[in-house]
């Protein structure tokens, strides 16, 4: 071959010698190397001083107090604010995420009249003039449990002459029909967890979804040594860390806290209350340990265990959950023992022509709600409760798209718990009054509004902004307005006069007989934090966090014992339809041997139609097949009890 | 009208019969690209692997077509460092076998890995413990091997051959060929090794974990060996399913018998240190970390079938049916145990690869099931499509078979 | 045959040599510099009016916050200390004046009392530079997107602080070791400040802010130190080489 | 096998007979580690939208969680049956199954605590890690990360985003030490020697039972040094030798059982009730 090829290839090799005598390849892999650990389409993070600032988040029932986590101005996250009694550094699932929702897409940005798009100044408008037409036919239906905002509303409804004020279903209320309904009592009914040496909590699921879930679990945690003994339908996360669960079904809970209550007085404890005697009487009659067990199926001998503990102890507590009746036992029966039951003083309004919260609490939505006008705040209703209201005209108050702003007539959008000013009072369930505030962290999103400032005038204020009301709570209640912004709790110590108490005899006496449905199996709803409650739907993180004993795919699962299973005719995976109350729901079976036998057990929460894809389409809808039972004795209505009939499909 | 492309003396079938073959080789690969697409456009979501089963059917299947490719190298270590003359009738096809194997392996491999764009990070910042870092070192460098080994049989193409540098340079090749046979064996030899090195330390995996030599565990020589004994038999499958498909004698019989001799020994040592080493697992290492042999096995699909079938009917059956004469001349036979070792060794593979990682080592957690969804299916398969076509190619066009013109167009010998 | 040979052997040589000395110095003295894009600063920033004829320093803007981490670049609201305009009134003027806020030329033109009023700078290149602050950042209240000459990517975690005591004198005794890591110039005149061993040298003299020179491959700052300088550095120092020292 | 020893080494106690499974935790790990919540459509990738969907969070198989609950059951029938929670985040291995086999050194076992690091703009996504760790801890991101529009502008600054294609893992929160550090560094303490509480991860602060205890199981100043010893102290799978730097303990003692496999006795370390060191 000729020498110009071979000199040309000679060249090429010394070339490329050449270059791999200079950084050039080198650099160049490098970069190669790092251009190939960038992609543009990998979000970037932002950068700046961090800081956690002390709030209230109002996203579980209780609400948690909490510190958000901020960089540069901006939040990202959300922690427990050690300061503060209600958290002591935890919080829940659902408060855990909240920065996650506040920046959610599926927030509202602008009022909507029948789903268009309207300014503010025309939803003003509008609302004044409809709450004008309504006259006095105007009722409020309140998500939120602990907030000043009620007294805002409330105070419109007295100037309305109306008294319809609803909040959706809860203990708070139901313990308040059962203490001051039928025990004459005054206050609210709190629970010391953390200094009892035996604590029963008869129904009351306190670890995950009974009143203020994360101060429960703190109490849990602080008390060293404490004995915990669930009673209950179902083995609930609860029970997974109590010492003992005793398996007693939810209609059964008052006539197994009587029960308790037998070998307490057999015991010779006894209340200064004017009914004592007739209430020993009704107990050692009606409510024998031998009638207990046929009524409920719960052994005797196990009442009595429980019934030793609670009276070798120096300082127990019975924490009552479900129907009235059997919160007015459990009353009953921490009023024998004497123990860690607290009643806790109401904090000062800070609003003219306010109810009181036990007022707010004594209309029963259950019963159904029927106005010219009604006002949703932060409720989902329409989810909830599918068949009870009606309204000419519906006004919905919400941060995020649910059912009950789709179905709304006029929606007007409301900030973010960390986007404004807000408070809690004495959450249900706290050992003594403390009161909790939060300033706004964060700008709020593009187009939000304080809703409830449209409602000052209305209430006849003068003041601003809502922010002033809050102000105005401070002030009433006598605390440090500084200090609260700050994180710090404010506490109350007194305890309301307890004179005139009553043992409610003569009404628990035929309530707390266990009644229940006609369906097949009992029915017993559950409530896990991280799949949502009635008003708030499960989180944008919560989903990789729900086990699948609750969500498999798009469908629920519903929980029994294998003896249950085997009586149904079905087996772990088979699909089946649910039918109680007036609707139907479908699942697939898991077998749990922690639940009660002849008990279907179905999570709460699921089976959302509006919202964003964590929620909307998961599971199915269970108070669909809730059963609405009156306790025709306790003057109120229940869920407790509720059967279903379970097919195969 | 390409026949003027076909080696010197042969026949071929007709260029629309061929482009028809082609075509459907084509539409079956045309798949498995569509199948690639969506798992380097959308990411490895679209497969059916999942956190439990991170290695799945594409690790084995590369692990399987390793094993099976490992002809090429052992043949050429016999035929150029042993100087065993006969294997020349076949070293041709066993290269192009060993080359389709090895580059469809890499393939998938550039699938199978999250970040392909990454996927030299194994030179660059290489972890020398690691024995995928050895795999990825050994694979690479012997595909390039095998290409070398490769070019020269392309080079002898009739008519490229009658350019004279051409011919110069294939010829150089060949004088070397040893030399790249001599690094081919060691590199290939090494990563088979370290394939079965990459299950046997897992310490975390009771399943695979082995104690072993130096720094290999047992499963390193295991796979070697398993490699090698099933490795040429392969070979002979293939050439005979050519003959089969092409209707002409390709290879006589006695290098066949030869190869199946060669692979059947290796097979015999491979079965026999293969159940001490399973025996000592079961019963000596298992219980030191608190478990049984059954523990190791669940319901039918990780049922301890698999291990019988693995080791007895495609392990020992064959062994001995390769080694025994007479069982190995009978054409029908030989054929039967090459196909049950080549399972075999598959066999072993997918169980080394998905058994162990099943086995739930936390005693509450739980066996779970993996289905590879037909995107895995898709993609390996056009790999086996490639592999027919580089193959059909190489024998419409190149000299791949020196006995061909002789057992076919030329009466007696 | 001879010559054939010959030729063989010069053919040899020659063309290697020439051909490894054509890439040679292009790898060294051309390629490198092809390799980067030049991008300005969002405006003309000055340190030195700041520094020399303010008499500010470095700390009063870029300080250790009391976690111990590092206040970079300034904010708006640091700046504003100085910069006194009201964004509130500075908009509502714009409203009156019937300009659209995104429109900057119109503002600057409308020369807005709000805005002349409050600018500090006395001659007018500087003051150009200023009120194109104010219009474009301060008052739109939306920080300046400073460019990082030692841009790091989100998976590395520089703490500042754990470099706050590096002494340059010291450091001059590996000088050599650090000659491909630092600028050998910082050993020369060693300033009180230790800030030059990575950053810009004498920044705090500029007038004018150098370009921003980006790597049109991997997008990062020329000046961006990379991981194998870190490195050689921790270990001279005998500091820690673990990946997790450094990434997050 | 040679274990790494380093003066600090960062560990857990986490007690079962306190965690409820609430699933706080979780939330709190993903909020900190900039894990996307799993969305089934990708708005920004054409050719996804023309075939089928991403995962959904309920196939735990393809989910993202550095921290898992697993709920643990006793095996009983009604009325004997128990449930326990256990939490299980990276184990931090002192002789990790995971760090020798990667290929590219993106994960390693070294100094800052003994915190097994995971590098992800290095790692290739060979997925052998996974392979390897028998505790389940590493995940491997099978699709890219998507927030819906707008979340992604809440992002944590602690932990930088990973594309898909790459696998990841527990931390301890790592960049929460080195801030510790920092906070020391300021205020002119040994940022080698952080008092108890200094530093803690996110699942520890948020955990509202506090069955989550955080520290340096070398410092005998800090909880974890006495409670890592506690007579109900365990750890997952000891036989195996990975010495994991994370405890659990419980009273119960089918829930210890739990933790090793015993149907073959010539356990190395014996029962789980005095398992450490």
């Amino acid at each position: 071959m000729s020498v110009a090829r071979r000199a040309f290839i000679q060249m090429s090799v010394g070339a490329t010698v050449g270059i791999l005598f200079t950084p050039t390849v080198w650099t160049l892999l490098d970069d190669v190397s790092i251009w190939t650990q960038n992609w543009p389409w990998i979000p970037t993070l932002k950068y700046g001083e961090v800081k956690g600032v002390p709030t209230v988040s109002k996203m579980c029932e209780s609400g948690c107090a909490v510190k958000v986590r901020t960089v540069a101005g901006e939040a990202f996250g959300t922690e427990g604010n050690m300061d503060n009694p209600l958290s002591g550094g935890g919080i829940c699932p659902l408060c855990a995420n909240g920065v996650q929702v506040k920046n959610s897409p599926n927030r509202i940005a602008a009022p909507m009249l029948n789903g268009e798009e309207i300014t503010w100044e025309k939803a003003e408008e509008v609302l004044v003039d409809k709450l004008a037409a309504a006259g006095s036919n105007v009722a409020v239906i309140s998500g939120d449990q602990t907030g000043t905002v009620n007294e805002l509303l409330s105070a419109v409804l007295t100037g309305k002459q109306s008294d319809k004020f609803y909040t959706m279903p809860c203990d708070m209320q139901v313990s308040d029909r059962a203490w001051t309904g039928l025990m004459g009592g005054s206050g609210q009914i709190g629970y010391d967890m953390e200094n009892a040496d035996v604590v029963l909590l008869a129904g009351a699921d306190a670890f995950e979804s009974w009143g203020p879930t994360v101060a429960n679990m703190k109490a849990f945690a602080n008390n060293e040594g404490g004995k915990f003994i669930f009673a209950g339908p179902m083995q609930t996360k609860t029970a997974s860390v109590t010492s003992k669960w005793v398996p007693v079904p939810a209609e059964g809970m008052a006539a197994f806290t009587l029960g308790i209550c037998y070998y307490v007085l057999q015991a010779g404890k006894s209340v200064p209350a004017s009914d004592f005697d007739q209430f020993k009487a009704m107990v050692m009659a009606g409510y024998t340990p031998a009638k207990v067990e046929a009524a409920t199926g719960v052994k005797a001998d196990q009442m009595a265990e429980v019934a030793k503990q609670l009276l070798s102890a120096s300082n127990p507590v019975v924490v009552p959950a479900g129907s009235v009746a059997a919160n007015a036992a459990g009353i009953a029966l921490n009023l024998l023992l004497g123990g860690g039951m607290k009643v806790l003083p109401e904090f000062a309004a800070a609003v003219d022509g306010a109810m009181t919260r036990s007022e707010m609490l004594k209309g029963d939505i259950l019963q159904g709600v029927d106005a010219e006008m009604v006002i949703i705040y932060e409720a989902n209703p329409t989810y909830a409760l599918p068949e009870q209201v009606k309204a000419g005209f519906t006004v919905a108050i919400d941060s995020v798209n649910t059912e009950t702003t789709a179905a709304a007539d006029l929606v007007l959008p409301s900030l973010h718990s960390y986007e404004r000013y807000d408070d809690l009072a004495s959450p249900y369930g706290v050992a003594s009054a403390i009161y909790t505030m939060g300033a706004p962290v964060s700008k709020p999103a593009s187009g939000a509004k304080d809703a409830r400032d449209l409602f000052l005038a209305p209430a006849g204020l003068d003041s601003e902004s809502f922010a002033e009301v809050i102000e105005a709570k401070v002030e009433a209640i006598g605390a440090d307005m500084d200090e609260l912004v700050e994180g710090a709790a404010y506490v109350l110590e007194e305890t309301p006069d307890m004179s005139g108490v009553t043992l409610a005899a003569s009404a628990l006496g035929k309530a707390a007989v266990p009644v229940k449905g006609t369906g097949a199996v009992g029915l017993a709803p559950y409530t896990v934090l991280s799949v949502g409650t009635a008003n708030q739907a499960t989180t944008p993180n919560a989903p990789a966090t729900i086990s699948n004993n609750q969500l498999v795919g798009d469908n629920m699962v519903v929980m029994m014992a294998s003896v249950t299973a085997k009586k149904l005719g079905v087996s772990v995976g088979s699909k089946v339809k649910l039918s109680g109350g007036n609707g139907e729901c479908e699942a697939l079976v898991q077998v749990f041997e922690g639940v009660l036998p002849g008990v279907v057990a179905a999570p709460l929460g699921m089976g959302h139609t509006v919202g964003d894809e964590f929620s909307k389409g998961k599971g199915d809808n269970v108070y669909k097949i809730l059963t609405v039972s009156s306790e025709a004795a306790a003057g109120a209505s229940t869920w407790a009890g509720s059967t279903v009939n379970v097919a195969k499909i | 009208m390409d026949s003027k492309l076909f080696p010197e003396g042969t026949q071929r079938c007709s260029f629309g019969q061929f482009m028809l073959w082609m075509g459907f080789l084509g539409a079956v690969f045309l798949w498995g690209v569509y199948g690639a697409t969506l798992v380097l456009y959308n990411g490895i979501g679209t497969t059916g692997l999942d956190n439990y089963f991170g290695f799945g059917a594409w690790i084995t299947f590369d692990l399987a077509v390793i094993a099976l490719g490992a002809g090429a190298f052992f043949t050429g270590l016999l035929k150029y460092i042993l100087k065993i003359k006969q294997l020349e009738k076949i070293i041709n096809l066993t290269v192009i076998i060993g080359f389709c194997c090895y580059a469809g392996a890499m393939l998938i491999l550039v699938l199978d890995v999250g970040q392909p764009t990454r996927a030299w990070f194994g030179y660059w910042h290489p972890n020398v413990h690691s024995m995928l870092t050895e795999v990825i070192f050994c694979i690479t460098c012997y595909l390039i091997v095998l290409i070398i080994e490769f070019v020269p049989l392309i080079l002898e193409q009739k008519q490229l051959n009658k350019i004279p540098f051409i011919h110069a340079f294939a010829h150089n090749l060949h004088v070397n060929m040893a030399l790249f046979a001599g690094i081919g064996a060691f590199l290939s030899t090494f990563h088979q090794g370290s394939l079965g090195g990459m299950y046997g330390v897992l310490i975390g995996r009771p399943f695979a974990f082995r104690e072993g030599f130096f720094i290999w565990p047992w499963t390193f020589f295991l796979f070697i060996l398993s490699a090698v004994g099933t490795g040429p038999v392969f070979t002979v499958l293939v050439a005979t399913l050519m003959e089969k498909i092409t209707g002409k004698k390709l290879v006589d019989f006695k290098t066949k018998a030869l190869m199946a001799k060669i692979a059947g020994s290796m097979l015999s040592v491979y079965m026999f240190f293969k159940i001490i080493d399973t025996w000592a697992w079961a019963t000596g290492y298992l219980p030191s970390v608190g478990l049984t042999f059954d523990d190791m096995f669940y319901g039918f699909i990780y049922g301890k079938w698999l291990m019988f079938s693995e080791i007895v009917i495609c392990g020992i059956v064959p062994a001995i049916m390769l080694v025994v004469p007479s069982i190995r001349n009978r054409p029908g036979l030989l054929y039967t145990a090459g196909i049950l070792a080549c399972i075999g060794v598959s066999l072993n593979r997918y169980i080394f690869t998905v058994q162990t990682i099943a086995f739930p080592v936390m005693p509450f957690d739980t066996w779970q099931l993996y289905y590879p969804n037909w995107v895995e299916y898709a993609t390996s398969i056009m790999i086996i499509a490639f592999g027919f076509i580089v193959i059909s190619l190489s024998y419409r066009y190149l000299p791949v078979f020196p006995l061909e013109t002789k057992l076919n167009y030329q009466s007696g010998d | 045959m001879e010559e054939r040979r010959a030729s063989k052997r010069c053919g040899g040589v020659l063309p290697f040599i020439i051909g490894f000395l054509a890439t040679c110095v292009l790898g060294w003295a051309v390629l490198p510099g092809l390799f980067y894009e030049e991008i300005e600063q969002p405006f003309k920033f000055s340190h030195a009016i700041h520094v020399e004829s303010e008499g500010m320093d470095c700390e009063s803007c870029h300080y250790f916050r009391d976690d111990g981490s590092y206040a970079g670049f300034p904010t708006n609201e640091g700046c504003a200390e100085c910069h006194a305009v009201d964004p509130e009134e500075a908009m509502e003027a714009i409203a009156e004046a019937g300009i659209d806020p995104s429109d900057y030329n119109a503002i600057i033109a409308a020369e807005l009392e709000v805005i002349e009023d409050n600018l500090l700078s006395g001659e007018d290149e500087n003051k150009a530079a200023e009120r194109e602050y104010v219009v474009k950042y301060l008052i739109q209240s939306t920080e300046v997107p400073w460019l990082n000459y030692q841009y790091q990517p989100d998976n590395v975690y520089f703490s500042h602080k754990a470099h706050e005591g590096l002494d340059i004198a010291e450091l001059a005794e590996m000088k050599n070791e650090l000659s491909s890591v630092v600028d050998s110039a910082v050993f020369d005149e060693p300033g009180e400040q230790n800030c030059n061993l990575c950053h810009m040298k004498d920044i705090d003299k500029n007038d004018t802010p150098p370009a921003f020179e980006r790597n049109i491959i991997s997008g990062y700052s020329k000046m961006t130190m990379k991981m194998w300088k870190c490195e050689r550095c921790h270990a001279l120092k005998g500091q820690p080489n673990a990946c997790y020292t450094c990434h997050k | 096998m040679q274990m790494k020893e380093f003066k600090v080494k960062w560990g857990m106690v986490i007690d079962v007979d306190k965690c409820t499974g609430c699933g706080a935790c979780m939330v709190g790990c993903q909020v900190e580690n900039n894990i996307a919540p799993m969305t089934k459509k990708d708005p920004y990738n054409y050719v996804q939208a023309l075939t089928w969907d991403r995962d959904d969070a309920s196939n735990k198989l393809k989910t993202l969680t550095w921290l898992y609950v697993y709920e643990l059951s006793n095996g009983k029938s009604f009325p004997e049956h128990e449930t326990a929670y256990l939490p299980r985040p990276c184990m931090q291995c002192g002789n990790p199954a995971c760090v020798p086999v990667c290929p590219v050194v993106a994960t390693e076992k070294n100094e800052e605590g003994g915190i097994v690091s995971q590098v992800t703009p290095r790692c290739i996504g060979c997925r052998y890690c996974m392979a390897a760790c028998p505790y389940h801890a590493r995940y491997f991101n099978w699709w890219d990360p998507i927030w819906p529009e707008g979340m992604d502008k809440g992002l944590s600054p602690s932990t930088a985003v990973r594309p898909r294609g790459v696998v990841e893992k527990c931390s301890f929160c790592h960049s929460r030490y080195l801030d510790a550090k920092d906070q020391a560094r300021q205020d002119g303490n040994d940022p080698m020697d952080l008092p108890d509480g200094a530093y803690n991860t996110a699942c520890a602060d948020i955990c509202p039972t506090k069955a989550i205890t955080f520290g340096d199981l070398n410092n005998p100043e800090h909880k974890v040094h006495e409670l890592a010893k506690g007579k109900n102290a365990y750890r997952l799978i000891e036989k195996l030798g990975l010495d994991p730097q994370v405890y659990y303990t419980s009273e119960r003692e089918w829930v210890r059982k739990l933790g090793d496999n015993y149907n073959a006795d010539g356990g190395a370390h014996g029962a789980p009730s005095n398992s450490h060191g």
